[in-house]
Parts: structure tokens; C-alpha cells; sequence
């Protein structure tokens, strides 16, 4: 964990839900430079430890972990839930939560790696929220079937630290944890925030555009990080539940501005899981979106 | 770049958004906070204000011109105040109550100058003047109560008034109905140039008063009510009291011979020293789909015997969301005052009130006129321009009974025919 | 002759007022949308209104209504 | 001519009863009041093109705000809404603005004008304000988890803020 200045605002960084955090505010003073960074680093900290599938202990890990009986959940576990089930809803089931066990078959390095046919079609039956039982904070996952609140998990977290951020320090802040994030409000002077759009081609090395961002969510899906090269092609992580292989004809990056980082990175999934589609997808939903 | 696109929810985003706004409001974790601290003051919204200009340029045997500026402050809490500077600028000729001769006459006139006037037409006299008025009024709501307190001052060289209002206005039963109950009072003061006439006396004979006070007091009392979501309607009635000098001095009768009606000589005018005036009002706004009808009528009295009905209806139709056309109508008539004479003739005992000026005739008028009103800067209505047209006509007995000789030959009321034009700008900050 | 007139002025407020008690609470708070334009008002801008006032104040024998007159002038 | 004086008296009787109903309506119409142990009504709205159903707010401490577009103090109460939003919303508060505006284009030009983090529901037939007795506008009701009116307030001036995020506090540490 560490605070710097940077020119005229502070910087934080920590390591959370495998990736780099960051936190920006634009203050003259570093104690609230420090306390920004410690909230958004506890809520980060707190939602991946509550909702991480590799955690047996977790909510989520609790679920996996039902062997097909029922399990009550806690309130704000059946608000990701909901959350979930609006967005399987809305996609058609192409947002899916329970898609995590095609990850058995699929690793993502980089490789030209790809699984067996028979393979990926073993795993098909254990996917479906439409298979899920949820009602009443009641969760009752068939044996067999995963969850992964992965999808919605970090830009839940960025939103849930802003609000916490926001409610303690009166500065303009920008939390990103991974690339999803949320700027708070105009810089002092009514600057906005420059956010840099990743090149999907020499990621971590080069920017392809610069967004300016006020207040608001952003948040990019890609293949810029994982990936994997098949007969020539890249194949992102992004697998489709519905055949179980990755989403193919996506854009390389699909970055989406919304009021706030869960609503923009469920858009941009939500574009991305329509490959070609993605575009017009985003036309015809009005949102302020760049494709790369 | 794609990022200017207007945002508009659409289907999923819309229902995104909901769902959204569920989860990030969803109960969590409470942090170790001992106590919330409340959320920084929202700063009170800074207090609005508001210049009118308004231009008013009339015609008549009278010309005016009179710019007016009003301030308006109003701040968040409903308190409001404005001030006002008015200048009327008044060049013309006034009827001065005479009769036309028949023959050259001459005429003194407020100003000292005289002037000859040709035969058939009524005599004037000429005057320029000019009025500087200042208004201010205070509102202030309390709960249900709304209070405000006005002053007014103003001056010209023979006239002067100080004056004070104030009002409470009282909510009921949900706001649907308004109580409203106001006072006044004027004093003035009547400073004639070149003196005091005496009343009933040759024109030109002067009391030694340089000048004559004059008090005014009213109350008001009305009820608005809210008959449904469209219409208000209310009713006032209003009671004012007059006491002093209420004669116009610069008004004479004509002495005519009995036969030939040519006038032989002029006495002043002289009018009561008191007036009751009463009045009643019923008014009414109705909201139709998008124009809206304004209608007044009122029912006046006073204890000099004349009588009026008032008749005003306005139409308002917007044209766009920022400009409207708004036709006028007003018809008006009322009865002469109980010593009202055209002219008095030569012989019979002098009465002890009596004045010919026209405005204390029976007579009629009628308004016809437009308002365009229209918001440069559409919906925000940062600025705002109103535009009125109007034509005053005003009509009487032209040869009124009794009318004897040269007199029965001539127009004795020959009709007034006024155009007026209204600016009035409006900025909002 | 006057108390007639008072009595006929009383029975007009009355029946004006009577009719307003039967729409009493018809209108809810959330239906004044059109009440609350700065429209609806009887008198819509004071500044032409108070040159109305000051026009007929000077050309009739009137004077009253729904206002309390603001300032005398010598104009009548 | 007794007849007339009959008449007179009836007309004066009226008029004493007119007045009588003005000056003390609740004696004449019977209001019904929410008081502090009340149910509140169930919030099932539009949301733009969502809806707010009343299962997604129970066991949520929740703060309904009644507005509409043509409403001054409302103008006033929106900015801080937000605040109390981007206070409180982290504690557990749920925001539901409900608009009563007629024409939804109204309503989004003032809601645009806002862009309120919270949620905003439309009611343009005034059926949910009638539900929770609205009585003036704005009119803001606080709801506790278990779904009591906990506190109800009209009209909107920022002397009243303080006095209102008290009890938004007090719910929320219930």
C-alpha cells in the first residue's frame, strides 16, 4: 500500500481482487490522502474476502459449497444476487453467474491451448441460472454448478468504496480498482479526470484514447489481459454459457460511461457477450460507450 | 467518438439502472462510525433577482412617456422585495372644463402661458410636467400567513404623496382558499401653480393657500378560492375614504347665457371635501388545455353619485413553450357625479359643488388591445420581453339636456381616442 | 337605496364563496400543476398592472378593486 | 316581505357555514392522518422503463419524497436529496423520489437538471401521494425496515434539513 503525490493530487495503490487499485484525490492534504485509501482499501479487502470463490468461507464459497441444498443468504449477497438474475434476465442468459465452471476447461495463457469439444459439452449441463433455484434470500444451486459474483463483484466494490469515500471526504477522488472505476466530481477548477483507454495490443504499455470523466462509472471488457490464440485468432476470456466457448467477433475492448462503474461494467459485458452485436447493441441502448 | 451521444435510457439500460440502484442502496456492513455526522449543509440557494424596464408611451391630447425600473429580490424562503423609480413625463393639453365659445377665448394655463383656442373646440390647457415616484414592498411568508408592507412616495411640482400599505394574506383549508385583508394610507399634498382657486369664485380668484392637504385611507378585504385544478376565482371588496382637498385646480365651469348658450364668464370648480368610495370585485383564471381565460368584473359606488361597471376579459394563447398572444377587452361605464354640470347658466343661483370636467360625466369606454409577451431564452426564461398595444376610446353625452344656443351645434363630448404601447423588459439572475 | 345594495352584494360573496365550499379539497396537492404556473394568478405581471391602474386612475371616476392603490397623483 | 327577510337570514347562514368550513376545514373534512405507528402504503412504480416494487424495498429503512417539476421548494429539496444520498445511501438509506408530474417530459427536464443518484419513481395520477395522504408538496415520509411510517414531513425549507437527518439517523441506528 502506498500514497504519493502527483503533481496536485495523491495517488494510492494496493493490490486487491487480483489486480491493481488505485485511488486518485485531488486534495493538498495527505491525511485524507491516507484515509481515502485505507476505506477503499477495506472495501475492497471486506467484498473480496465476503464474496471470493476461492474462499471456502465465503458467502459465495458457501454456496459452491452446498452440494445442492439450500442455503440462506445475508442481504447484501441476495442484492448481488438479484443484481445477478436482472442481469441474466435482461441478456437472455448470456450474463451468467453460474458460467464459472467452463473456466475447468478454459485457461486462459496466452496459449493457443483449447480444450476438447466433449469436454466443454460436459461441462454445458452445469451451467444455467435458469437452473437455480433463488427466492426469498433463499439459494438452492444444484450439485455440480458454480457461482462467480467475479462478473459484478469489483465494480460493486468500486461503487460501494466511493460512497464510502464520499461520505467522509469532501474532495474530488477517482477509485479504480482494475480498470473498472468511478470518478466522484470535477477536480478543483472544474477539471475533469483524464482516463486513459488501454491499447488491447500492448497492454500496460501504451493508451489508445483519453476519456475526460466527471462523475461516473466506467468500466472496459476485453481481451486485452487474458486471452487465448486459436488457429490465429484471439479468443478472450469471455465464454458465451450458451455453447461454453468464447465470444467470438468481439471488439477488442468495449469501454462504457454510466452514472455509476456497476451499471457501465454490466453494459459493457453485456456488449461484449454480443460480439459483432456490440456496437449496435450500445447504439440502440443510448450509452456513451467507446469500442476499440 | 461516441462519448457526446446524448444519454437516454433505453431497455436494459433502464432496467439496469433500477437494479442498480437497489444493490449500491442495499443494507451493508455498518463501518465503525460512533456517530454519523451530518452531511455538510446544502448551501440555501443564493436569492434570485429581477429587473423589469418598462417603457410606456401614450397618446393622447396628452403624451407620456414614463420608463419605469422595478428590482425584485426574492430569497429562498419565500421573502421577496422590490423597489421601483418611475418618471411620467407629461407634455399636453388637458381639457380645463370651459366651454367652447363659438368665439376666440382665452385661456390661462398651469404653466402661466396662455394660449388662444379656435371656436368650436373644447379649450385646454397646456402643461408639462414631470412625476418621479418611488415604491418599494416588503413580503414576508410566516407558516400559513403571507405579510407585506409597502411604502410610496412621489413628487411633482404641484403634487405630492406619501403613502403606506400593508397586507396579510392568509392560506385555509389546504391552500385552495386565500384570505386577504389590506390597508392603506395616503397623505398628499395639493400645491397649484400660481395658487388655490377659490371654488364657485371667478376663475383666477385664489384662496392664499399655497397648498392643501389631502388624506386618503382603504381597506380591502378579499377571498381567493381554487374551484378545481383549471380555476380560481375570487371576490374583494375595497372601502376607501377621502378627505381634503379634492378639487382640481386647474378646472373651471362656463357661466352661459340662458338663451344664446354663449359662455360669458368662468367660475372654478369646486368639489366636496370627502368621498366614500366602495367596491366590489369578483375575478376569475380558467385554465383551459393550453390557452387561458382571464375575467374581471367590478361593481363600483362612491357618495358623489357615480356609479361603474367594469368589465375586463383577456385571452391568453401560447404560442410556443417561451411566447404567448394575449387579445384585451375592457368596457367600462359609469354615471356622472350628482354635480356634474356641462355648464352653469347665467341667472340661477350658483350651486355649492359643481365641476365640468369630462371625467365626472356619464361616459363609456372601451379597450381593445394585445399583449405579446415572448422568452428569448425559451424554458430557462433568463430574460423576458412583453409588448402591449392598446386603444382607449372613451365616449359621452355629446349634447347632454339642458344644452341651449351655439352649445346644442357643438360636440360637447367629443371622444378621447388613446393608443398606448407598453415595453416591459425582464431579466432574471 | 344602500342597504338594498349591501344586502345583493353580501348574497353575491356568499353564493361566490358557497360555491367555492363545494370544490373544498377536490383540488390535491399533487394536481396544482397548473395552479402553480405564474400564469394563474389574477394579476399576471404588476408592472403593466400597476399602468393600468395608473391610465384608468386618470381618464374614469373609478378607483378600487382587487388592489390596495398604491400612490396618488395630481393627474385628475 | 318576510319572505325576502327569510331569504336574508338563509343567505347569512350559508355564509357563516362556508366560513365555518374555511377557517377550521379539518372539522370539515375529516382528513385521515398518517400517525406514527401507521403502515405505510406499498410503493409499486415506474421507474424510467424499470419499476420499483414494494419487495425491493422491505426490510430497508426508506426515505419517499413526493416532487413535481412545477414545485419551487422542491428545486430546493433535490440538491439535498443527493447529499443525503451520497451520505446515507452506504448506511442502509433508500432514496424513492416520486415524481406526480403529469407530462413525463416535465419531470425529466427537472430530473435532468438534478441527475439524481437516487431512485425516482413516476405516480402521474397521484395514486401512491393519495395512498400516503399527501398534503402538500413536497411531502417526504420516512419508513422503517419493518415497514411503520417512522416520521412524515411537508413542504421543504433548509431550516427543516437538520431536524430531518436527525430522524433519517434515528432510523437507521434502529
Amino acid at each position: 500500500m502506498s500514497l504519493k503525490r502527483v503533481e496536485d493530487y495523491f495517488i494510492g495503490r494496493f493490490t486487491a481482487m487480483a489486480g491493481p487499485c488505485e485511488i486518485l484525490v485531488d486534495t493538498d492534504s495527505p491525511p485524507r490522502g491516507e484515509r481515502a485509501l485505507e476505506l477503499a482499501r477495506q472495501e475492497a479487502r471486506r467484498i473480496e474476502r465476503k464474496f471470493s470463490r476461492y474462499l471456502p468461507d465465503s458467502e459465495v464459497g458457501r454456496i459452491n459449497g452446498s452440494q445442492g441444498q439450500p442455503v440462506r443468504v445475508d442481504e447484501e449477497t441476495a442484492h448481488l444476487l438479484d443484481y445477478a438474475a436482472t442481469c441474466y434476465e435482461v441478456s437472455e442468459g448470456l450474463f451468467d453467474i453460474t458460467s464459472g465452471v467452463l473456466r475447468r476447461a478454459w485457461k486462459f495463457d496466452g496459449s493457443d491451448r483449447v480444450p476438447a469439444e466433449a469436454t466443454v459439452a460436459g461441462l454445458l449441463p452445469y451451467v444455467g441460472w435458469g437452473r437455480v433455484a433463488w427466492g426469498d434470500r433463499t439459494l438452492a444451486l444444484p450439485a455440480g454448478m458454480e457461482i462467480d459474483l467475479g462478473g459484478i463483484g469489483k465494480e460493486y466494490a468500486v461503487d460501494r468504496a466511493a460512497s464510502l469515500i464520499a461520505a467522509e471526504i469532501p474532495d474530488a477522488f477517482v477509485v479504480n480498482f482494475g480498470g473498472d472505476l468511478y470518478a466522484s466530481g470535477p477536480r478543483r477548477g472544474g477539471r475533469p479526470w483524464n482516463i486513459g483507454v488501454d491499447d488491447p495490443e500492448r497492454t500496460g504499455d501504451a493508451t489508445i484514447a483519453a476519456i475526460p470523466l466527471t462523475r461516473g462509472g466506467l468500466a472496459t471488457s476485453g481481451d486485452a489481459r487474458r486471452y487465448i490464440l486459436y488457429r490465429g485468432k484471439r479468443l478472450g476470456h469471455i465464454l458465451n454459457p450458451k455453447t461454453g466457448w468464447p465470444v467470438e467477433g468481439a471488439p477488442r475492448s468495449v469501454t462504457v460511461i454510466a452514472p455509476t462503474c456497476v451499471e457501465a461494467g454490466t453494459l459493457s459485458t453485456l456488449a461484449y457477450l454480443r460480439g459483432p452485436g456490440a456496437r449496435e447493441f450500445l447504439e440502440a441502448e443510448g450509452a456513451q460507450f467507446r469500442i476499440a | 467518438m461516441q462519448l457526446d451521444a446524448p444519454e437516454r435510457p433505453r431497455a436494459v439500460r433502464a432496467k439496469l439502472r433500477t437494479a442498480t440502484c437497489l444493490l449500491l442502496t442495499a443494507v451493508a456492513p455498518r463501518f465503525a462510525h460512533a456517530a454519523d455526522p451530518p452531511a455538510p449543509p446544502v448551501p440555501a440557494s443564493p436569492p434570485t433577482s429581477q429587473i423589469d424596464l418598462t417603457g410606456l408611451f401614450y397618446s393622447e391630447r396628452i403624451r407620456v412617456l414614463e420608463p419605469t425600473m422595478r428590482y425584485t429580490r426574492t430569497y429562498s424562503s419565500g421573502r421577496s422585495f422590490f423597489g421601483q423609480v418611475s418618471v411620467d413625463s407629461v407634455t399636453g393639453a388637458s381639457p380645463n372644463g370651459t366651454l367652447p365659445t363659438g368665439r376666440t377665448q382665452t385661456v390661462t394655463s398651469a404653466s402661466g402661458r396662455s394660449r388662444s383656442v379656435s371656436a368650436n373646440s373644447i379649450p385646454t390647457v397646456n402643461f408639462s410636467d414631470t412625476r418621479i415616484a418611488l415604491d418599494g414592498e416588503w413580503q414576508q411568508p410566516v407558516k400559513m400567513f403571507a405579510f407585506s408592507l409597502g411604502g410610496h412616495f412621489s413628487h411633482e411640482k404641484d403634487y405630492q404623496s406619501e403613502g403606506v400599505t400593508g397586507r396579510v394574506a392568509i392560506d385555509l383549508n389546504h391552500k385552495l382558499t386565500t384570505l386577504s385583508l389590506g390597508g392603506g394610507y395616503n397623505n398628499d399634498v395639493v400645491s397649484p401653480v400660481g395658487g388655490t382657486s377659490v371654488g364657485m369664485a371667478p376663475y383666477g380668484e385664489l384662496t392664499g393657500a399655497a397648498s392643501n392637504p389631502k388624506h386618503v385611507k382603504t381597506a380591502l378585504v378579499g377571498v381567493s378560492q381554487v374551484l378545481s385544478r383549471k380555476w380560481l376565482v375570487g371576490v374583494s371588496a375595497s372601502l376607501s375614504s377621502e378627505d381634503g382637498y379634492l378639487t382640481d385646480p386647474y378646472k373651471a365651469l362656463s357661466i352661459i347665457d340662458a338663451t344664446t348658450g354663449i359662455p360669458l364668464a368662468q367660475v372654478s370648480e369646486q368639489r366636496p371635501d370627502t368621498r366614500q368610495r366602495r367596491s366590489v370585485q369578483g375575478d376569475s383564471v380558467y385554465h383551459f388545455t393550453s390557452n387561458i381565460l382571464y375575467l374581471s368584473y367590478r361593481r363600483y359606488w362612491d357618495d358623489w353619485g357615480i356609479g361603474s361597471h367594469t368589465i375586463d376579459a383577456r385571452y391568453r394563447l401560447p404560442v410556443t413553450s417561451a411566447a404567448f398572444v394575449e387579445p384585451h377587452v375592457r368596457f367600462y361605464t359609469q354615471t356622472a357625479a350628482d354635480f356634474y354640470r356641462f355648464g352653469l347658466v347665467q341667472g340661477a343661483p350658483l350651486p355649492q359643488y359643481a365641476t365640468s370636467d369630462y371625467r365626472m360625466a356619464g361616459l363609456q369606454s372601451v379597450t381593445l388591445g394585445a399583449t405579446i409577451g415572448f422568452a428569448p431564452g425559451g424554458r430557462r426564461r433568463t430574460s423576458e420581453w412583453t409588448v402591449r398595444a392598446e386603444y382607449v376610446g372613451q365616449f359621452g353625452d355629446s349634447s347632454p339636456p339642458g344644452t341651449v344656443g351655439v352649445q346644442t351645434r357643438i360636440d360637447l363630448f367629443p371622444a378621447v381616442n388613446v393608443f398606448s404601447m407598453v415595453v416591459n423588459y425582464r431579466f432574471n439572475r | 337605496m344602500k342597504n338594498h345594495q349591501r344586502r345583493r352584494l353580501r348574497s353575491v360573496v356568499a353564493l361566490i364563496l358557497c360555491s367555492g365550499a363545494a370544490g373544498c379539497a377536490t383540488v390535491k396537492p399533487w394536481d396544482r400543476d397548473l395552479l402553480a404556473k405564474p400564469e394563474m394568478q389574477f394579476v399576471t405581471c404588476a408592472q403593466l398592472h400597476a399602468i393600468d391602474e395608473h391610465v384608468y386612475f386618470s381618464k374614469e371616476a373609478s378607483l378600487g378593486g382587487s388592489s390596495l392603490a398604491g400612490g396618488g397623483c395630481g393627474c385628475n | 316581505m318576510i319572505e325576502r327577510e327569510f331569504g336574508a337570514r338563509l343567505r347569512t347562514a350559508t355564509f357563516a357555514l362556508f366560513l365555518a368550513s374555511v377557517l377550521f376545514p379539518a372539522a370539515a373534512h375529516p382528513a385521515p392522518r398518517a400517525t406514527a405507528q401507521a403502515v405505510a402504503p406499498a410503493i409499486d412504480l415506474p421507474t424510467d422503463d424499470g419499476r420499483i416494487k414494494p419487495a425491493d424495498l422491505a426490510g430497508k429503512v426508506v426515505y419517499v419524497d413526493f416532487f413535481a417539476s412545477w414545485c419551487g421548494p422542491c428545486k430546493v429539496s433535490f440538491p439535498w436529496l443527493k447529499t443525503m444520498h451520497e451520505q446515507y445511501a452506504a448506511k442502509g438509506l433508500v432514496i424513492v423520489a416520486i415524481n406526480v408530474d403529469k407530462d413525463r417530459g416535465d419531470a425529466r427536464q427537472f430530473i435532468s437538471h438534478f441527475s439524481p443518484p437516487f431512485l425516482i419513481g413516476y405516480d402521474p395520477r397521484g395514486k401512491t401521494a393519495e395512498a400516503f395522504h399527501v398534503e402538500g408538496m413536497p411531502s417526504s415520509f420516512l419508513i422503517s425496515p419493518n415497514g411503520t411510517l417512522l416520521y412524515s414531513h411537508v413542504g421543504f425549507d433548509l431550516k427543516d434539513a437538520a431536524k430531518i437527518e436527525a430522524q433519517i439517523q434515528r432510523a437507521l441506528s434502529q
